[in-house]
């Protein structure tokens, strides 16, 4: 009944304009304390016509700034789900965001912030009453939540399926043509007495395709050792040279055969892209491997490797995540590992249960991404926009 | 002494990883800085490495000449050239390196790069050449759609009937679709093998006793 | 660009296109040149950029938290240890701390930028419906008004009157189920069979038999179709590199380079074709 | 590759058939006119379309590196832009070193068009943080950018009238070689609606056909082949469409030595068998 009256009373111009309920003034949450939120309920028939002007000071009946003016039209909750999420009750509720300092002032530490809020309508003005509040560093992002939950959950279940792969050893692990020639590669290089060229891509240390490609030069390495064929690693990051070095020590040392391990058959050429390509192409020429084995992060590159080493009638087995340098290695290899088969051939060529279980996990998330998607497009042809919700990402 | 080469490695890993994975969730300006500041960390730690491979190259190529292997020559004349080339470098001003570094640059490193660079216009040719051929399923569906776009990019090819469309329907389809169903598969990968580097499953890196 | 320099340009340039005919002293020079130059020209650049910027300036300063400059500088010293090998295991520390980081920092950006973003792009829905809001109305007419004043321009229809009737037919397919929807829906589906498809290609621990094997088969010549399309893309931007190598050779080869390209193939050309004689002649010999 | 397709066609003999091609297409110098595809119209009509004197916004994100594919499209859009009188805005969130770059680019084209510096153009600072920058931007240009490249302010400059912030052009082109593309369309498009057009690389092309499938972007120019087209489209006769000749015979000569290829195949197995 009320509500109706107001409406009455407020076409006819003469109700002096309410004040919106729920006005409050707080810390932005889920950022770096730069700055305050003050928020408010919708006015109950508010149009273009209402205008809402927001004034800042730093004391609470001190000068008085304007910060923000905005018809009612504008300025709702739901505009930043970055700091407010998607509550349905967002699209209520309206909210200015108030940076507490001037640009560079920050270091002096958190001051009061006192705002106000006037509603402006065509007829009158009201304003509320004074608030304060302190911009805090907050220290968790709420709407990041989701993407913590996704990677807690994945290595849950890559735990439990380490676990389960230790008791029985017998896991099905389907046929990698790539990593099976592999071993036919190293043997055929033994027979020609020609070394083997392994190549870990142009990524530092740091690039989890580099890590990935020391892992398999360990297995590589185990099987050199066994088959005391030469191996030749011309590194183009000096820090990836050592690792690669710690690890054949590692791997000539557990098979047996200390005394064959040479640290200089990983050696350093150069840092330059291309300088690195110039001089591996000559050791190719010269050397004649009878296998060349790419694997990690390659660029422009890759081609003018592969090509090379085409022509000096080498076995060669890429395996990159470089999505754009797969079709050159896809047209002049003899095998390629596309994607994330380079982080299933470590575990692949190991054959150890706790290895083999991460991969079981990789295939777990596969099924959960196609689920996500399933679940997504008929969510979506429902309207319901709750499973969109979960996925943004900010 | 086994604790310090191996538990105190794998500690290491894991803590730099929680706190670099916590860094992505903590609005609080103290992890803006340990971002900021750990990327110039990592450029440091790099340059510094950088002398590690100056020494590996110094070893391999005086070993060369000192053992008189054929071409021996080639690594006296990569010795000699990185000398002069650090000489020229510091012999410049105080604040910035020297004009004949420059020179360098300009006249010998930038155009052996663009031209190693450009080679790649010849291997593509011999590339398709060899390796596009008719014998499964697969590989006539490889060569088909890079005969289409190829056409489809120039003139000539835009003239042709069914082409252009063919061409802008594989791009905006298969495209799309194929990336980024690979992209899954390898963030997948990567999340699998980062984790096993972080909790220790993964240790190959560490070496031996 | 001096005349000095464009020879060596144009010299340096043919030894490393010499390599195209097959190994030989000209492309073996180029290289080791190359190698050399490369590494001096990083040491020097980044003694600049990187130790004199980030590290001694800042240990100049007086800024507060300096000191934090020089834990980078040990880890690296860990690094140096390796030139000693009774004391090399402390490299590891070093191994450990890199190894940490990159995968710290990868998990949630890979997760975040591969997955959950590029999950919410393709879930969308399978079959669009036709949209009855008031703007989707207003746009259809505004469109329509303006295919009818283009075409009345002009009675051929030309490429301006042709940009309006697509207009006119992609706004109308928001409202009604017209052949442009259900192109675009064509579209929708084929990448959500493909994506689907692609992905079962990459089981590793799931028999690839039954519907298993029919998906990844499909997979597989989706993927093979992309690195084709991928391959012939990037054959564009390869050629102009090329092209413009064989300008800049065009260019030094002009008179008032005295003719430096002419003359250093002439040269190469003698020099190469001497040497496979010679080298025929050993190989009879031995 | 088997055996006895090597000795026939020993591998230096490709070489030299690309070369012979490069080398024939570079002694006849033809125009090409290439028929612009709808994705290079979405980004001509729109210009097209907006009335004498509306102001364009263009960010020029490549660096020397990619120049050889960048700079025929930067010509091409800026030649469209001052036949049709429109004020136009460069500015670049790439690197340092890409600003002096567009500088030359645009002041050579200015040139050879008679557009002033002030009137008909003006040009922007490199500014750092792709997105951060963009969405500075769409609250209030002065803040980001109170003065251009010379250092007059914003308010004194002709071309600036009017423009207080980001949606205030009608129309935003970005050439990148970078992701700052991407930053355009989730900052500039997402955020503040404004309209955006992408001009990349054509290796990056396929990227951003997602965005234009979602109508997060009106059109796309991709790589030379893409400028080309823009070129033919505003008939002004560009690096790009001189360069196209040379790439058709090149295209075509892989295509055919794809055929051959495959003929010598078959050719070989029907003696084997």
């Amino acid at each position: 009944m009320i509500r109706c009256l107001a409406a009455l009373l407020l076409a006819s111009g003469t109700l002096a304009a309410q004040v919106p309920e729920g006005f409050d003034v707080a810390d932005t949450p889920g950022d770096a304390g730069g700055s305050v939120v003050a928020s408010w309920k919708q006015l109950p028939n508010e149009d273009a016509s209402v205008t809402y002007v927001v004034s800042v000071s730093r004391s609470k009946d001190g000068p008085w700034e304007e910060a923000s003016r905005f018809p009612a039209t504008g300025g709702f909750k739901s505009d930043a789900p970055k700091y407010f999420w998607f509550w349905s009750s967002n699209r209520e509720e309206h909210f200015v965001e108030i940076p507490a300092f001037e640009p560079g002032e920050g270091e002096k530490g958190p001051i009061e912030i006192w705002v106000r809020l006037e509603v402006v309508t065509p007829s009158a003005t009201a304003a509320t009453a004074p608030l304060s509040a302190t911009p805090r560093p907050n220290w968790w992002n709420w709407p990041k939540t989701n993407v913590f939950v996704f990677i807690c959950l994945f290595g849950v279940a890559t735990f439990y399926l380490i676990r389960r792969a230790r008791r029985d050893p017998n896991l099905f692990i389907r046929r990698i043509p790539g990593l099976d020639a592999m071993e036919e590669a190293i043997g055929r290089a033994t027979e020609m007495g020609k070394p083997i060229l392994y190549l870990n891509g142009l990524d530092g240390m740091s690039s989890i395709s580099t890590i990935a490609s020391t892992c398999i030069l360990g297995q590589v390495a185990r099987r050199v050792a066994s088959y005391d064929t030469q191996i030749s690693v011309p590194c183009y990051d000096p820090v990836v040279m050592s690792v690669c070095q710690e690890v054949m020590r590692e791997a000539f040392y557990s098979s047996g055969r200390p005394d064959s391990y040479r640290p200089e058959s990983a050696f350093f050429v150069t840092n330059d892209q291309f300088g690195y390509v110039a001089a591996v192409d000559g050791i190719m020429m010269r050397e004649k491997p009878a296998a060349c084995f790419y694997f990690g992060f390659y660029y422009a590159e890759s081609l003018l490797l592969a090509e090379t080493g085409g022509t000096t009638g080498a076995i060669q087995i890429a395996g990159t995540d470089s999505v754009t340098q797969l079709p050159f290695f896809i047209a002049s290899c003899d095998y390629t590992l596309i994607g994330e088969e380079l982080y299933a051939a470590s575990a692949y060529l190991s054959r150890e249960p706790i290895q083999l279980g991460s991969l079981v996990a990789q295939d777990w998330g596969k099924i959960a991404v196609l689920g996500v998607l399933l679940l997504g497009t008929l969510a979506s042809l429902a309207r319901l926009d709750f499973f969109k919700h979960l996925l943004a990402t900010f | 002494m086994i604790h310090l080469k191996r538990t105190v490695p794998l500690a290491i890993a894991f803590l730099s990883g929680i706190i670099l994975m916590l860094q992505y969730f903590i609005p609080h300006p103290a992890s803006e800085t340990v971002l900021q500041y750990s990327q110039d960390w990592l450029t440091t730690i790099a340059y510094v490495a950088m002398l590690l491979g100056v020494g590996s190259l110094l070893q391999s190529h005086s070993l060369k000449i000192r053992r008189q292997v054929p071409g021996w020559g080639y690594s006296a004349v990569a010795l000699i050239t990185f000398g002069l080339t650090v000489l020229a470098g510091f012999h410049g001003k105080e604040d910035g390196p020297g004009g004949p570094l420059n020179w360098i640059y300009e006249n010998l490193l930038n155009q052996m790069s663009a031209t190693m660079f450009s080679i790649l216009g010849f291997f593509i040719a011999s590339a398709a050449f060899r390796a596009f051929r008719a014998r499964s399923l697969e590989s006539t569906l490889l060569l088909l759609a890079a005969v289409i776009i190829m056409l489809g990019q120039v003139p000539v090819g835009a003239h042709l009937p069914v082409i252009p469309e063919a061409a802008a329907w594989i791009l905006a389809v298969q495209t799309t679709a194929a990336k980024r169903a690979i992209m899954f598969g390898v963030a997948l990968g990567s999340i699998a093998t980062a984790l096993r580097v972080i909790f220790g499953i993964e240790r190959a890196y560490l070496g031996g006793e | 660009m001096t005349i000095l320099g464009a020879w060596i340009a144009v010299g340096l340039t043919l030894f490393m296109f010499s390599f195209l005919y097959k190994d030989n002293p000209f492309y073996k020079f180029g290289e080791s040149l190359y190698v050399g130059i490369a590494l001096g020209y990083s040491l020097v650049r980044l003694w600049y950029q990187t130790w004199i910027d980030k590290v001694w300036e800042v240990l100049k300063s007086d800024a507060s938290g300096k000191w934090w400059v020089l834990l980078p500088v040990a880890i690296g010293l860990l690094l140096l240890t390796r030139f000693v090998p009774k004391v090399s295991w402390l490299s590891r520390w070093a191994f450990a701390f890199l190894i940490g980081y990159g995968s710290g920092m990868a998990i949630p950006a890979i997760l975040t930028t591969s997955i959950v973003k590029q999950a919410e792009a393709t879930a969308k829905p399978l079959v669009s419906m036709p949209d009855k809001s008031e703007a989707a109305k207003k746009s259809v007419d505004g469109a329509k008004a303006a295919w009818d004043k283009a075409k009345a321009a002009e009675p051929t229809e030309t490429d301006a009157v042709r940009a309006t009737r697509i207009r006119y037919e992609e706004a109308r397919s928001r409202t009604e189920y017209t052949f442009v929807t259900a192109y675009r829906d064509l579209t929708t589906l084929a990448i959500f069979i493909g994506v689907f498809s692609v992905l079962f290609y990459f089981f590793f621990s799931i028999e690839h038999k039954g519907p298993v094997r029919i998906f990844s088969r499909i997979g597989i010549l989706f993927l093979m179709i992309y690195f084709g399309a991928s391959y012939g893309n990037t054959a564009m931007g390869r050629f102009s590199l090329l092209y413009g190598r064989v300008l800049t050779l065009k260019k030094f080869g002009g008179g008032d380079y005295y003719y430096s390209t002419g003359i250093l193939v002439v040269v190469m050309i003698g020099v190469l074709t001497a040497l496979h004689f010679k080298n025929r002649g050993k190989e009879e010999r031995a | 590759m088997s055996v006895e397709l090597k000795k026939l066609i020993p591998r230096w003999a490709v070489f030299f058939v690309v070369a012979v091609a490069l080398v024939w297409s570079l002694l006849i110098p033809r125009k090409s006119d290439f028929p612009g595809t709808s994705v290079v119209k979405g980004v001509y009509d729109r210009i097209d379309a907006l009335p004498a004197g509306s102001p364009v916004l263009i960010s020029s994100d490549f660096d020397p590196g990619s120049e050889a594919e960048m700079e025929p499209m930067l010509r091409a859009v800026l030649a469209h832009c001052w036949r049709k009188k429109l004020r136009v805005v460069v500015m670049t969130l790439c690197s340092p070193n890409s600003m002096p770059l567009a500088r030359r680019i645009v002041t050579e084209a200015a040139a050879t068009h008679g557009a002033v510096e002030g009137t008909d153009y003006a040009l922007m600072n490199f500014k750092a943080g792709a997105s951060a920058a963009i969405l500075a931007l769409g609250q209030s240009w002065a803040q980001v950018y109170p003065v251009d490249l010379n250092g007059t302010k914003i308010s004194e400059i002709p071309a600036m009238k009017g423009i207080t912030k980001l949606t205030d052009f009608p129309y935003a082109l970005c050439i990148a070689s970078v992701n700052t593309a991407d930053s355009w369309v989730l900052a500039g498009n997402a955020r503040y609606g404004l309209n955006v057009g992408i001009g990349c690389t054509a290796v990056s092309a396929t990227d951003y056909y997602p965005y234009l499938n979602s109508k997060q972007i009106t059109g796309l120019i991709g790589g030379l082949a893409g400028a080309a087209q823009y070129e033919s489209l505003v008939k002004e006769p560009g690096d790009a469409s001189a360069k196209m000749p040379t790439q058709s015979v090149i295209h075509v000569t892989i295509v055919l030595l794809i055929v051959i290829g495959n003929i010598l195949h078959f050719v070989a197995k029907w003696r084997k068998s």
